[in-house]
């Protein structure tokens, strides 16, 4: 049920108005010789803090190889549906990482719908999407405002792998059965 | 020189006067009335009465016909939808036009020729000395007349404005189906 | 310097004028401009922001110092000007064409026309006769700037009109009742100026030369500007006066907020750059009426009179009492005073939001209009208790009854309208 | 499974969690279970394939009435007043117990329970665990039953167990041996429903792996049903493999078109692109199989011979313009229509109402094969029997089109409109088709469009909603699952314009409304519509078509009728 919020009723000076422009306007004077507080963008740029989601990008494990399996988590999770993904199998004729079996044919985020929320990055089961530094996208048609794998790899570039979740799987294949 | 400007403003001023009448679109008519005064500040400047020659820019001009100009966009009237000239036009111009030449005639005996005589500029003084004294009677008529003509407009304007909200009408349509 | 003055004399009195005339929009037209640039910077300041500050033109950028103009933006404002003439004049296809070209126009008509009666300044004579610097001395000067400046509401109501859309149509329909509305406040508040002025005996006057110079006369009273004798005139007049010149919070006819641009929406280039000019024209005369009637003209300060300073000018060199010399120092003290209430305008903008229309009609009508009857009603009373020497009684009656009326109309906390 | 409703004296009672319920006897507790809505986990159970109890996850605790030894008189329960339940201190497979009567299960006891997450613990600790590429995530029974049952992390620090990982099982099945959990659904599948007896385990412990026996292969024409049961993602579908996760598919109900068995199936796409095709279960028809080969058939959707532009002459144009040429040929007269036994029961009507327009009588090709005895029959066409049905034909077809030729060879024949069938197929000589003029409306490139005056494009069965008839007279409805090719036509509309410009009226060609008039129109059908035609189909009156030599053999749900089978052959 709606109710009636009484309000208090104004006292002199406020119905007067002046004496509010007045003090107001002291306001906005004694702003008017404090420093600047804007960063002057292109010259300055601005320190980015550690967490910042900028453009989402695929990044290499140390040994420059391609760690997205294509699981194509991001692309089911990801609410502007900018990412697209289409999966293939990895030719047996990469030996380091033909026991990954699974990677990207073509992985393309477009840039003009995603809307930088980072669920990419905490869904992604082999972590390698990250929201990196990049804040500034740029690009004269529609089609260049659709980073394709080249351009999220050259955005992306290489991140520690604290895991080794593959390399543990070849050595394990390479071992056979070490039990029994 | 002088008598050019007076030309100017003279031509001026009757021309947009004709174009108020006869033009078919009231806001072209309402501009040409502006143009008129204009002309007609001009020609009291000619005569030093610069003091009535900005009275009727302050007034006519710029209170005046701007309501009017208001009104007419409000209203949104399309130009050539105005009646015919009838009987009663007809009456009202022979008697305006009747009543313009006695007046013109009145002015012209009690008026002495230019350039005879004490034509002394008229002061800001002479006027408000006038004013308070020997026309004060007329000023204060005009005044209340004025003051009457307010109040029953604004009288008129609600009668109109409220009817619809007590009349049997709206009764009718809450209860149509 | 004498050989200036004697070619001066030696030229047609008509010419003379026209050249009078052009210094004058000469300066205005910059002005108007310089004062868009200076609204930008004063805002941004406001709000710890730079402002402007990029524009340099590569040919000049190796002038040592540049930088400085440069960070003051003074290019942008010679880019925004070369914007305005060469950018697409776009011409709507659904307008009433003579009447939109118009508008512009009849917006700088008044706004130029005014400052004929306007005194800018002042020089001392041989005879030590302080003559103002004006182009028409008519002896209604306040008349004629009001009865001119009224025109400037054509030009809002005709663009409004003439663009045929919805926006700009409410933005004139606004803007004409919002002027006629306070013109009636603002002429009533200078009123006791006037009264006070015309002593019984003296000439009549409406001249504003002359309130500058009732306000540099000498002694207490004599050398007391206006602001400090009816201060509530004053505010009435410095309220309307942002009301008539549509400046927030008044700028209902603009509201960019509720109706994209008001009565400008359509206009483009240099049409649109013609309202922008006539604004800050407006500004400027308005506050050089304000400055005329209530702040000593351009005395350099209260009970110190221009013709204080040319004695002690005197006092240390007699080349400095040269008329020129004169004219130009009061010149400046009275632009400079004209400037500064021009920022106190921008001051008020990005200090006061915009009220609604109903508040602007309520004020004006319901409080402005009232106080400034009262005040008239008040100094008449004062002024005829005063001249007639009719005594303490008198005064006392006087006393009592404004206070009453104050307590009337601001004891009961009641929101009921003022009178 | 018996169609028939059981007699009471075969129901049991028992009680699940609670709840009483009257099942047939022989019934098992995860199938009583279902029928109170509770879901006993599961992997090596397929209610299709014989009962192993080899996995250990539908583990139940269970109990009986109580009776003394002695006497053989209830023992109640003084706190109840209800019978004493005896309640067995070890758990149950449910797969393998049967109902009795006064059965007790509980289900989600903390026994019950615990059992499952030990069970689940340890199918977990050889478990790769590579859910981001594996193709069954998102419809994996060991996902799934891990979410509730597993505990998240593991306890098992040692070196997980490493088995190859694509072994190639068959031309389309890959085997991922590390994901298998061992419940043999493949292995009695291949035995018990295909009868092609290739799987086995080979090796102990964790050792254990799935193989084909040597020298053979997994490649009967059932061989991806396998894949299908595979409660993890160890059996994978070449053709599918890495394609596309399960979960951006759109499931939309089907028909398999390949013979008149009329094979339920799911067909799966993602933004009008096909990436699968599934049986659907219908006890009635097909139960929960497919034949691999009706699984490839999403693929003449996207074939590179697919018809999609109309064409006048062989010169693609508009597709008024096209229409506009047919009607001019059907104005004409002296024409023949040849219709289709692929054609849905709708365009059957309006096809037969073409011809009732053109006064004359349509023809019909039949397609005979090889029936396999199981899902694919003998007569390829998958409506033959909606063709009787709507009266396009009175008699079965015969696989040439002898007496057309033989008119065209007379002249009697001007024009010869295919609905959808290769007339040279259908034995025409290409001098014969010079001869007439042919309008063909058809959805891929043939010898027929090539030599066609007018071609009309149509769409696939994938691309528009209908129904078909099937051998057992079951009427069955499809939908559609991905749009047709930008400027085709559905084919109701196309067919509803030919009949107007060939005199026969203004028919609807929205689904709805068309079945109004078919519903009117035909006996058998009176009273059904499209729309409320349930998912396992409506099995309509056959009997006005009893004595038609039919030439299919037995199917998996299908018995012939007992009339001699070579007559029409």
């Amino acid at each position: 049920m709606a109710y009636v919020v009484e309000r208090k009723s104004l006292s002199l000076s406020e119905r007067l108005y002046l004496p509010q422009i007045v003090a107001g306007m002291k306001v906005t004077l004694k702003h008017l010789f404090k420093p600047n507080v804007t960063l002057e963008y292109p010259d300055v740029r601005p320190a980015i803090p550690p967490g910042y989601r900028g453009v989402p990008t695929l990044v290499k494990d140390p040994n420059g190889r391609e760690k997205c399996v294509s699981c194509q988590l991001c692309e089911f999770v990801c609410p502007p549906k900018a990412i697209r993904i289409t999966p293939g199998e990895v030719p047996a004729n990469q030996p380091d990482r033909a026991h990954v079996e699974k990677g990207p044919q073509a992985f393309d985020i477009d840039m003009l719908r995603c809307i930088y929320c980072g669920l990419c990055q905490e869904v992604c089961p082999e972590e390698a999407i990250f929201l990196q530094n990049t804040f500034s996208m740029t690009g004269y048609t529609r089609a260049e405002m659709v980073n394709d794998k080249a351009k999220l790899y050259e955005l992306g570039g290489t991140l520690p792998d604290q895991h080794f979740k593959w390399d543990k799987k070849k050595a394990a294949e390479e071992r056979g059965n070490p039990h029994h | 020189m002088a008598d050019f400007v007076f030309y100017t403003f003279a031509l001026l001023t009757l021309g947009s006067a004709l174009a108020v009448v006869l033009n078919k679109d009231a806001v072209n008519a309402a501009l040409c009335l502006l143009l008129s005064l204009v002309g007609l500040a001009g020609l009291f400047v000619l005569l030093d009465a610069a003091l009535l020659a900005f009275v009727l820019l302050l007034v006519y001009a710029g209170a005046v016909v701007a309501l009017f100009l208001f009104i007419i966009m409000l209203l949104d009237t399309t130009p050539g939808a105005q009646k015919p000239f009838g009987k009663l036009s007809a009456a009202a111009a022979v008697l305006g036009g009747a009543l313009l030449v006695v007046g013109a005639h009145t002015v012209g005996i009690n008026t002495p020729a230019t350039g005879s005589a004490a034509h002394v500029a008229p002061s800001l003084k002479n006027y408000a000395e006038l004013l308070f004294t020997t026309y004060l009677l007329p000023v204060q008529i005009v005044g209340f007349m004025l003051l009457i003509a307010m109040l029953g407009v604004i009288v008129l304007s609600k009668r109109f404005s409220e009817a619809p909200e007590t009349g049997v009408g709206r009764l009718e349509a809450g209860k149509a189906p | 310097m004498t050989a200036i003055v004697e070619l001066w004399n030696s030229l047609h009195p008509m010419l003379q004028a026209v050249i009078k005339g052009l210094a004058v929009i000469g300066v205005i037209f910059p002005l108007g401009g310089a004062s868009s640039l200076v609204e930008r910077k004063v805002s941004a300041w406001m709000q710890g922001r730079p402002g402007p500050n990029r524009a340099l033109p590569f040919w000049v950028a190796w002038v040592p110092g540049i930088s400085l103009l440069q960070r003051l933006g003074v290019f942008h404002l010679l880019a925004d000007g070369g914007k305005m003439f060469f950018k697409e004049d776009s011409l709507p296809g659904h307008v009433n064409k003579f009447y939109f070209l118009l508008a512009p126009v009849v917006a700088m008509i008044p706004a130029l026309t005014t400052v004929t009666a306007v005194p800018l300044g002042a020089y001392v004579d041989e005879a030590g006769r302080v003559v103002p610097l004006i182009l028409a001395n008519v002896d209604i000067g306040l008349l004629a700037v009001f009865a001119v400046s009224s025109l400037g509401v054509y030009a809002l109501i005709l663009a409004g009109w003439a663009s045929n859309s919805k926006y700009p149509f409410l933005g004139g329909v606004r803007a004409s009742a919002q002027l006629i509305s306070y013109e009636l406040s603002m002429t009533l508040s200078v009123i006791p100026v006037f009264l006070w002025i015309n002593v019984p005996g003296g000439e009549g006057t409406l001249s504003l030369a002359k309130a500058v110079e009732f306000q540099s006369q000498p002694g207490f009273l004599g050398g007391m500007w206006f602001i400090f004798i009816m201060p509530i005139a004053a505010i009435v007049f410095l309220v309307s006066l942002f009301a008539e010149t549509n400046r927030l919070p008044f700028d209902m006819a603009e509201g960019e907020a509720d109706l994209v641009g008001g009565f400008h929406t359509e206009y483009g280039a240099m049409k649109w750059g013609l309202f922008f000019v006539a604004e800050y024209a407006h500004m400027m005369i308005g506050s050089a009426v304000f400055i005329l009637l209530f702040f000593g003209g351009w005395n350099p300060l209260p009970w110190i009179p221009l013709s204080l300073v040319v004695g002690w000018l005197g006092a240390v060199s007699p080349v400095l009492t040269h008329p020129i010399i004169v004219g130009l120092l009061s010149l400046g003290i009275f632009v400079g005073k004209v400037l500064f209430m021009i920022f106190v305008f921008m001051w008020v903008r990005w200090t006061v939001p915009r009220f609604r229309y109903d508040q602007v009609m309520k004020m004006g009508w319901q409080k402005l209009l009232p106080l400034a009857i009262g005040n008239l009603l008040f100094y008449a009373a004062a002024i005829a208790i005063r001249d007639l020497q009719l005594g303490v009684a008198y005064w006392a009656a006087l006393a009592v009854v404004t206070v009453a009326a104050t307590w009337a109309i601001f004891a009961n906390p009641l929101q009921k309208p003022a009178l | 499974m018996s169609s028939a409703p059981a007699k009471p004296a075969d129901l049991v009672t028992v009680n699940i969690d609670g709840k009483e319920i009257a099942v047939p006897k022989g019934t098992n507790v995860i199938e009583a279970a279902k029928l109170v809505g509770v879901e006993i986990p599961h992997y090596c159970y397929h209610p299709k394939l014989s009962i192993v109890g080899n996995c250990r996850m539908c583990l139940i605790e269970m109990g009986m009435p109580a009776v003394d030894p002695a006497t053989k008189a209830p023992v109640m329960d003084a706190a109840t007043g209800k019978q004493k339940i005896n309640w067995i201190p070890r758990p149950q497979i449910g797969c393998g117990t049967n109902a009795s009567p006064g059965l007790h299960v509980k289900t989600s006891s903390p026994m019950a329970r615990e059992a499952r997450e030990g069970v689940t613990e340890f199918l977990l600790i050889n478990h790769p665990l590579d859910c981001p590429i594996c193709d069954q995530a998102g419809e994996c029974k060991l996902q799934e039953h891990s979410t509730a049952y597993g505990r998240g992390y593991s306890r098992f620090i040692e070196q997980k167990n490493v088995k190859p990982k694509r072994t190639q099982l068959g031309p389309r099945v890959t085997l991922d041996d590390e994901r298998c959990i061992l419940c043999s659904r493949c292995i009695r599948f291949s035995k018990e429903i295909a009868k092609d007896d290739v799987l086995g385990f080979i090796d102990r412990g964790s050792y254990s792996t799935l193989t084909c026996y040597p020298g053979k292969q997994l490649e009967n024409n059932y061989s991806l049903n396998t894949v299908d049961i595979c409660p993890v993602g160890a059996l994978t579908s070449t053709d599918f493999r890495f394609k596309m996760r399960v979960w951006f598919l759109k499931q939309t109900p089907s028909i398999d078109t390949e013979s008149s068995v009329g094979v339920n199936t799911e067909v799966w796409s993602r933004e009008g692109v096909l990436y699968r095709i599934t049986p659907r279960r219908n006890d009635a028809v097909n139960d929960t199989w497919l034949a691999d080969s009706g699984r490839m058939l999403y693929k003449q959707v996207k074939a590179d011979d697919r018809l999609l532009a109309p064409a006048i002459g062989g010169n693609s144009t508009g597709g008024d313009m096209a229409l506009k040429a047919a009607a001019d040929l059907l104005k004409a007269g002296s024409v023949a229509v040849v219709s289709s036994g692929r054609s849905s029961l709708e365009e059957q009507f309006l096809t037969k109402k073409l011809a009732d327009a053109l006064k004359t009588q349509a023809s019909l090709v039949s397609r005979v094969g090889q029936g396999d005895r199981l899902l694919i029959s003998s007569d390829r066409n998958p409506n033959v029997r909606g063709a009787l049905v709507t009266g396009l034909i009175s008699a079965l077809p015969s696989q040439k089109l002898a007496g057309l030729a033989a008119d065209i060879d007379a002249g009697k024949v001007k024009t010869v409109i295919s609905v959808g069938e290769d007339l040279t197929a259908a034995g025409l000589t290409a001098a014969q088709l010079a001869k007439v003029s042919v309008i063909y409306l058809g959805t891929h490139n043939n010898a027929t469009s090539a030599a066609a005056k007018v071609v009309i494009p149509t769409l696939t069965v994938f691309e528009k909603s209908g129904s078909f008839v099937n051998q057992q007279f079951r009427l069955q409805k499809f939908a559609k699952a991905v749009p047709g090719p930008a400027g085709v036509n559905d084919d109701l509309v196309t067919l509803a314009e030919l009949v107007a410009a060939a005199g026969g009226g203004i028919l609807p060609f929205a689904l709805g409304q068309l079945w109004t008039q078919i519903a009117a129109e035909t006996k058998v059908l009176a009273g059904l519509s499209h729309a409320a035609l349930p998912a396992t189909g409506h099995l309509l009156d056959a009997s006005a078509w009893a004595g038609l030599p039919f030439c299919e053999g037995e199917t998996l749900h299908f018995k012939p009728a007992a009339v001699p089978a070579a007559v029409n052959a």
